[in-house]
């Protein structure tokens, strides 16, 4: 079983991801596909006037403040957009996709965070109306039917907190709970990076393995959305997924690179 | 000035406090949160869950 | 089985559709969700500034005109917003609610049109770069393995072309076309008139009942919207479906209205 | 001038023709879309296909 995920930046290649979701499925490997859609999500906010608004928590982590409203953008720009490309193009090359995100079937559940407290021009303050949460539980019983019948599940974000309220969720935390979930061998975690880099402004600094009693290292090395692909490689390690890869999604056949250990293999 | 919710000590405030803003209490130390600015009321302040933000 | 129709105008009653869903599949009835997203998709294209163009066919008939970029709006407004929002709330109600387009698992397919002919500022004129075209089969195989293991499948355009391709298609014939293929006993289309109506300002012109040999007649009240309506209940009939009613979306529980024969019941 | 493809006979056209366009040939009837401007070229237009649009 295999997890990959596809990160939302810009210049998502999705036609690349697809060949390589179609070659791997017509060899029998049983694939789930997960994808962002960060960037689609800032362009369709700037293009409607209600530009994205992060907040960063006291803890330093950065989040977009996703009222109602915003959520209403991110679902457009998550599922109504990305999941369809992803889906149009596999079943264009013979992948029978379905895309869902974790409201559809409570595919993926979870806590909304009642309140997040932020720091914003140098107050500390406490956001309640955000619809933000973690993904903790992932419905297994939808996916396996899916798979069993030769469906191709995509999914994205937003999951659906214990309350069925719609949550804007991190994709990378996603994906590792569900490769735990499916008892996944591997997680593939691609972006437009060539991996964990030791100096981001040298690619040669990749860091091509982190043994288990390297994560900590890794996690200070790791900075920004790194830093959240590491944390999620970590999670996924230890709920018994074998091989957490790293990869460059912008290379040609990434997710058939990354399996030949083409970025940053963590087991 | 407005009574600590957790201490009872007082909480000196100055006015242009915003709904859902955070202060602290000089004297237990604890994090208020504005939950209203008229009349001013605070309460505890939720406690920090962990945080990944998206 | 029971087919219903929610139609896209303004003002679709979430609510009181997913209130009359959740009684309905609790009463053991197996139920599949059809919803259109029209006036959603006009709002999303003026506030981005690509205002809807509806061209009228040599034949009469209005139609969204759909290039690549309005196909993208179409999708964020029907699947990415309006569609998730259904399945939300069906969700707060306990209705383990499972929202597709077309696309997804091939549910709904159909030909697109090569080319539409149009006529624009007293011109006719071949638009070929227009994704349109209309529903053809169903992916019955998939929504039964959902209905059998519990789930209610929430569908709404677009669909998937033979090429697979996302076109935009008629809500109204996709339901009726769903309607056949389920063998649903009954399809109920609501929107935000009472039925067919002889003189579209009176409301007491409500046409009560339609037999077999009446639907010509029908066909020549209807106008608009409730044209294709009438032209969706008369192929549901011809492919087998006992009854169709077209009823009123804005009653208070507006499906169990329609199935006591509130609104226009063709059989 | 160019003339019809189905029927060869001239075709009468003025110059604001646009690509897309539907002209009818008067000789034979028939309906013919301006597939391109310059150089003009025409073909026959697709016939009718059964309409609903959306």
């Amino acid at each position: 079983m295999l997890v990959v995920k596809v990160g939302g930046g810009e210049g998502i290649p999705i036609d690349a991801v697809c060949q390589d979701v179609r070659d791997l499925t017509q060899q029998g490997e049983r694939l789930i596909l997960v994808h962002g859609a960060s960037h689609e999500t800032n362009v369709l906010s700037e293009a409607l006037g209600k530009p994205p608004r992060f907040v960063t928590s006291v803890s330093g982590m950065q989040s977009r403040y996703t009222d109602r409203e915003t959520l209403m953008l991110f679902c457009m720009a998550y599922v109504g957009k990305l999941n369809k490309l992803f889906v149009e193009r596999l079943q264009q090359l013979g992948v029978n996709a379905v895309g869902l995100c974790g409201a559809d079937g409570r595919s993926m559940e979870g806590t909304r965070k009642a309140a997040i407290k932020v720091v914003e021009d140098g107050k500390r303050r406490v956001l309640r109306d955000d619809f933000t949460g973690r993904v903790e539980r992932v419905n297994m019983g939808l996916l396996t039917l899916l798979l069993d019948n030769g469906y191709t599940p995509v999914l994205c974000p937003p999951a659906l907190s214990y309350e069925s309220e719609i949550i804007n969720v991190d994709g990378d935390r996603a994906a590792a709970v569900l490769a735990v979930a499916c008892k996944a061998e591997t997680l593939v975690m691609l972006s437009n990076v060539p991996g964990l880099l030791r100096d981001l402004d040298d690619t040669d600094s990749l860091v091509r393995c982190v043994e288990r009693d390297q994560l900590d290292a890794a996690m200070d090395i790791a900075q920004g959305r790194m830093k959240k692909k590491v944390m999620g490689a970590r999670e996924a390690l230890e709920g018994g997924v074998g091989t957490v890869i790293l990869g460059d999604a912008r290379l040609e056949q990434p997710i058939r690179r990354a399996l030949q250990g083409c970025g940053t293999v963590l087991r | 000035m407005t009574s600590c919710p957790e201490c009872e000590a007082d909480v000196p405030v100055d006015n242009d406090l915003e709904t859902g803003e955070i202060i602290l209490c000089e004297e237990c130390g604890a994090e208020l949160e504005v939950i209203s600015e008229d009349p001013l009321k605070l309460a505890l302040a939720p406690d920090e869950e962990e945080d990944w933000g998206e």
